[in-house]
């Protein structure tokens, strides 16, 4: 099993979620992040004195997947989260040694 | 009660102060009678001041709907919030809608000693206005029925003020006592059952009791004294709430297995200390219109004593809250400081005009301490009480109440022991079979899982701040 | 208009309530004329009255602009809450001072039954205070300009009240209609051309509608009746805002592809609620300053019904949209609930004087009721409108114009409907070729970019909640 | 100061508009005196105006707090934002409880002419109320003592107003002083050691400075003009609030190694918002009510225009705010612009009657541009002014009283700038004593880690928003 | 080393945190999240318009632990956790290759 | 490559962010969240009842690094974060299988 970390822009949370349940995955885990990176933050002026806002709003997925659909899950990902712009995000992918449902005790690829 | 001069003479109580002598006026008419023959513009000026008085009032009042609602937002938690906004607005609207259906008539118009008004539904003004001819140019003059049922023209003198004035600072005061309950029970009871308890409280129990004292029924012919509603509207919203509360039961959690109290902090600080600031500038209107005249010095005078007594006992309960939190906690509570302001205001609402300005601190500030020792009180009762509206409300008006006597000597201990106990009771157990039959019928809690999930979604099906974090949204931008 | 006394007698329309015959009294001039015989000082005592009521009526109106404020704060999302604030701020402040350059002289210097006022530049008070020597002592007078040019001593009765107290009121109604603009174009249009709209509107397009009406123009000599402003400024507002919404399209996602509306939630329901008790508190010196008139107790009787009047059609739209919404989603809906209470208040406004409490509370129900309706119904026209100000303004602002005969005989549903059609049209052309202009040349709307990273950021470089969760700062400490 | 009517005739100074001619008045006694031969009754209505100007400008006065509060809370950072709540309503409460101990009487006591007043404690109203038989009927009449020391009949005539009227509103200045000195010291200052600084200035820096002028003290003899008081409580807040920011530093990060100011954004801007609106609603009263007379003709001017002056100039702070922000950043900086309308608003307070519109909407507009540059002025003399406190109250108050003889003739600027500095001098070194000398003993400032984890937790031991995220309680439901 | 990452109901957190410390845990991240899965979001109304609500809130719990202790820890999180209704979480279990204390610079399982 | 993950002090993350550009270390990711350790939770009063906090505020800060960089990247977070007082918090080092950078579909060391 793998864990899909996925940082992206918030207003493509939707159509990221759209193309994942299109691959029949059925769940992720999403958290409200700011994001450092190549996009820069834009300058913001407070009072009159300028600063540079350095993080970014982005939203992370976490999704676990079974390793076989791993590489199309972070496909299927890119492909809706890319604008081509800068700051459109990373894709991490981590092994999981076990997973399990709280409520069923189910555990392995049965949990997800 | 609110159309009789009370003819009593006080002796100052508040030694070392340089103290006056004072007489609670609770009058316009008799007032208006006594200014030495006065031309006919005069009566009418007074009329003008009069009505002006009903109108400044009443609008501060209707603006402590919204600090209830500030107040109660900011104090219950976030899964709730948007609910109690719209309980506290739909409360108000809905006692407005009783009183002027059944409420008013019923309250006042009681017969003299009574006890239970007519059922008369639907108030209306009792002047019209009208256009008639006078030396051959159109002009607009006011008419009232006479005994007899003809139409004569209104003479201002005769009158005192506006019949919409009063009827609608009255009804300003009904919401008042419906906003109390609603902080007590949140984030657990139904809506629509609450609002159903409203209609009956503000409809008939509110009316009934009121008209005991304000509408010259027994309690004021016994004497009871209760200026601008320390127990008419303050412990009376009190009691209803406790009803509700004893059978509405505790959130979940609250208490845990061995007693012990769990907080459940409120959403909103800021919010909540606006509501208190709401409340505060409202209560100017609250008892300093509660003179119900303006038109003379004696009246002026009057009115300007109440301000001045109104914000120092605030500022006394606020102060002595802070003090006592400090001194049992270490560190000073806002919460309790914000209770402490508005348990001063309470306290000073029975007698604001009779005591001099030092009476009014130290009435205010005993309100405040009470509140220090009201809430965990009710805690260990077991009985959840959200925004602390018993401890305010309940336990400050009845302090409020018995403190009477002090400043103003034409009142008795009794008496006023007498007025609290029996409205206290009527309300209580009226509440009681109230909350009871709705409890029994439709149900007055939330399923556990609402609760859980919070009283907006499940009643409301929205959320009071639906953005997650710095708003991202749920749905692409 | 309202500088005439309607000379028309009411016959009651609302069967089942105790109905009293009612005028609607338009005026101070006359009303002090009619009174018999009166000392100088009563006149002054009058006028007194009389500028106390446009101050008082006039603090609470402005006060709305806060109200506008917190509830488009709390209804547009997070990202564009700091912008939203300080358009609101803004646009007062311009239609303030525009007022003062070109509105009110151009509103109130129109010739009767004229279609168009003087195009003088800054208005100011007629009076001059001056000190003068009387018997030996100085003594402050009040001095006017004679038809012939010369400086005679003030005479209160020929004047009705002070001309500061006037202008005051009638500026604070101009901020409303320009506030009501800011909501329907949220999220989305750009500072700038924004407050350039602003400077016409309350520069220009509302002062020569007003003067149609309140300057008694063409629809005052017709017959036309709109106490205070459902048309002249609410709907007014309204077809300004619905003119920019046409032409600025749909916030970016608003709509899907098949037609689909996707709701986007307000930032704080709290502070939209806030927002609504802000404007029902300040309706009470928007409808009840607009008798402009006080010192008599016919007058002081008018402004008493109208405030019992304004707050329950506002109670009774409330609660019908609670009901409306519980029926139709089986939820209640808080936002609609708000706008309800509104819309019973735009509903009112028109005529809120001559209505039984019984026929008020139809119409503000009627009024809520409709909101529920309209909501949806530009949404399926696709046309966006963030707070629902059309729905509250524009729409319940036709149908309170049009209830004015219900109640008030002396108006027809003919001359109703050629002034609710006449000013539709007028602002409705003018603001869309003003929006057009602008749209061609500076632009109106924000880039899809800015729009996605927010108002906020885009046009004030900051943020209006700029702590990230609990308060980590961005920047160290 | 506030008694006596100014005698003063001015000469227009702002061409091009149509100007008059303006004369300020101050008083109510005199006016009452001058008008000629009045029966008794009319004594009273003037009596009864003149206390309702005061009810009614003190209980917006008083709504300042809550705007106070507010602002603050927006601008200071989540983690101090329930104390900065605390602060406000403690403060307000404190400054009532100061001023009825000793401050009214200090600064109303003084002999003409002098430096200090009386350390008489307790104030107490210099009305009786009490019951007499009058032709066999109990009436309540109002009595005073006469100089002899004997109780006689209140004369209306020969008294103004309620005396309690004028104390609240005078004791709701006191408030606006101190609420000045909490914004600037915010984030960093021990509660407790505030509250003492605030018992010292309500209880006596403010009471003598202000005992100079509108106790008819020196500055007063010498023909110093101060309306409303831009130098007496806006600039005396600023002075205070100076001191103690100089002696306590700036917050830990504000500043960095090479003096690079660090922004350190406030946690909500619409509360902010909120609060500058109530403000400048509040200072209606404020400004209106210091005419300290509305019973004639002249005084129902002079109010009138008080208010639309009042207004325009905090309009055009406003506008000239954003213009100048757009201009050089580029951006419109909401903060400054709620700033600038502020700034306005103090600019007019020291003569907010003799300027015409056109002149007020300059004073106004100056006092935004000044904002604009002292804020970032202060910042590079590394005084931390966390709500701009300093800007807005302390610049913009000595600009307004510098402007008054633009408009005042009767006014010098070499008098103007002797009251400036004299009471610049006087409040800035006694508070920077008191500051001082708790400095050294009590300690003002919080240790760097408690100022770190906020004075929310450290001083309260709670937390404004206590909720994590959108909700989950920290403890279970 | 292992961490383990559970999402749990919010309303669970506090019996989680109990049957931890009960193990000896001394220490956890939590973050507020949002989660999509089986159990569907209530639908919501706004201005007339009905939207499906398809992300709860959930709370995100990270506890580095000893390997040996894994099995255990992810025992009882389950147990304390589970309300046996749609919707309870999952747990994830993730090798960790260094872990460090700050303010020590301990490594390996002291830095636990 | 590996993903650190560090939980901070909330007003470190300034210093952390300027020692990681220091190492050439262009991104980041940071969550805010709660956390619950050796370090005892103040003390909080509510309306007279006491209650212990447990979880304090701190900053989760995720950086995905090539493998060869992890070391020098822990030792100057944990530097750059510390005050030496309890509650300074801890670093975590973890496999990462995969990265993607969305915008160009760069993988593996290429995506950071
Ligand atoms: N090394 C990294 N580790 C963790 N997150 C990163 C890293 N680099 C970038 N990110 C995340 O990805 C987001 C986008 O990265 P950025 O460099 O701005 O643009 P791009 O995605 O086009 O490369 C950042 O805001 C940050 O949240
Ligand atoms: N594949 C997944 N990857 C990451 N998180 C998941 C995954 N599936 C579910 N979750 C998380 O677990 C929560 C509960 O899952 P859900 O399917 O609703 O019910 P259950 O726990 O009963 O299976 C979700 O809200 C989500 O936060
Ligand atoms: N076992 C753990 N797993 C995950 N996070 C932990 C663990 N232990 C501690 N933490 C995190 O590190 C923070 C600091 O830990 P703490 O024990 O208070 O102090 P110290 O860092 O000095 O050891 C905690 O608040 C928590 O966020």
């Amino acid at each position: 099993m793998n864990l899909i970390i996925a940082v992206i822009k918030p207003f493509k949370l939707e159509a990221v979620r759209e193309a994942l349940t299109g691959l029949g995955i059925a769940g992720m885990t999403v958290t409200e992040v700011q994001g450092y990176g190549r996009q820069k933050g834009q300058t913001e002026i407070y009072r009159g004195a300028e600063y540079e806002v350095s993080f970014l709003p982005k939203v992370k997925i976490e999704i676990a997947v079974a390793s076989d659909m791993a590489d199309q899950v972070i496909e299927a990902i890119a492909t809706a989260a890319r604008t081509g712009q800068i700051g459109d995000g990373k894709i991490f992918c981590l092994d999981i040694g076990k997973a399990v449902r709280i409520r069923t005790n189910e555990a392995g690829a049965d949990a997800l | 009660m609110r159309f009789k001069t009370k003819m009593t003479r006080l002796t100052p109580t508040v030694g070392g102060l340089r103290t006056v002598q004072w007489v609670s006026i609770g009058a316009v008419l008799l007032a208006i009678a006594v200014v030495p023959a006065q031309a006919a513009s005069d009566a009418e000026t007074v009329y003008v001041f009069n009505t002006l008085l009903f109108l400044i009032g009443g609008f501060l009042v209707m603006w402590m709907a919204a600090g209830f609602a500030m107040l109660e937002a900011g104090l219950v938690r976030t899964k709730n919030v948007a609910e109690i906004c719209l309980k506290n607005i739909g409360l108000y609207s809905i006692a407005g809608l009783m009183y002027f259906i059944l409420g008013y008539n019923l309250m006042y118009g009681v017969s003299e000693g009574g006890y239970i008004g007519p059922f008369d539904v639907f108030w209306s003004a009792s002047e019209m206005l009208k256009t008639v001819m006078v030396d051959g140019e159109e002009v607009v003059q006011a008419f009232v029925l006479d005994e007899a049922g003809n139409e004569v023209r209104l003479e201002p003198a005769a009158d005192g003020y506006a019949s919409s004035s009063d009827w609608f600072f009255q009804m300003v005061f009904v919401a008042t006592a419906a906003s109390i309950v609603s902080g007590t029970v949140a984030e657990r009871v139904k809506l629509f059952p609450f609002f159903i308890f409203v209609v009956v409280l503000t409809g008939l129990i509110y009316p009934i009791q009121g008209s005991w004292e304000w509408g010259a029924g027994w309690l004021d012919a016994m004497g009871f004294a209760d200026f601008a509603g320390s127990t008419l509207v303050h412990s009376t919203g009190g009691w209803a709430a406790l009803a509700g509360a004893m059978l509405i039961g505790p959130r979940i959690g609250k208490y845990d297995g061995q007693g012990r109290v769990r907080p459940m902090p409120g959403s909103s600080l800021p919010l909540a200390t606006l509501g208190t600031f709401i409340l505060w500038v409202g209560w100017f209107g609250f008892n300093g219109a509660s003179q119900l005249a303006l038109g003379s010095d004696v009246n002026a005078i009057a009115v300007a004593n109440i301000f001045a007594n109104t914000n120092m006992a605030a500022a006394a309960g606020c102060i002595a809250t802070i003090g006592m939190t400090k001194v049992m906690y270490q560190k000073v509570d806002l919460t309790m400081a914000l209770n402490g302001a508005l348990a001063g205001l309470v306290s000073i609402t029975a007698e604001p005009l009779t005591p001099s300005i030092g009476a009014a601190v130290l009435i205010g500030a005993v309100g405040g301490v009470l509140v220090v020792f009201a809430v965990p009180l009710f805690d260990k009762l077991k009985i959840d009480d959200v925004v602390g509206a018993l401890s305010v409300h309940l336990v400050a008006g009845i302090w409020g109440t018995m403190a009477v006597p002090f400043t103003n000597s034409g009142t008795s201990f009794l008496t006023q022991l007498i007025g609290v106990v029996s409205i206290g009771a009527f309300v209580f157990v009226t509440s009681y079979v109230v909350w009871m039959i709705l409890k029994v019928s439709l149900g007055i809690r939330l399923s556990g899982e609402e609760e859980e999930s919070g009283s907006d979604v499940a009643e409301l099906g929205m959320e009071a701040y639906p953005e997650f974090g710095r708003g991202t949204q749920k749905l692409a931008s």
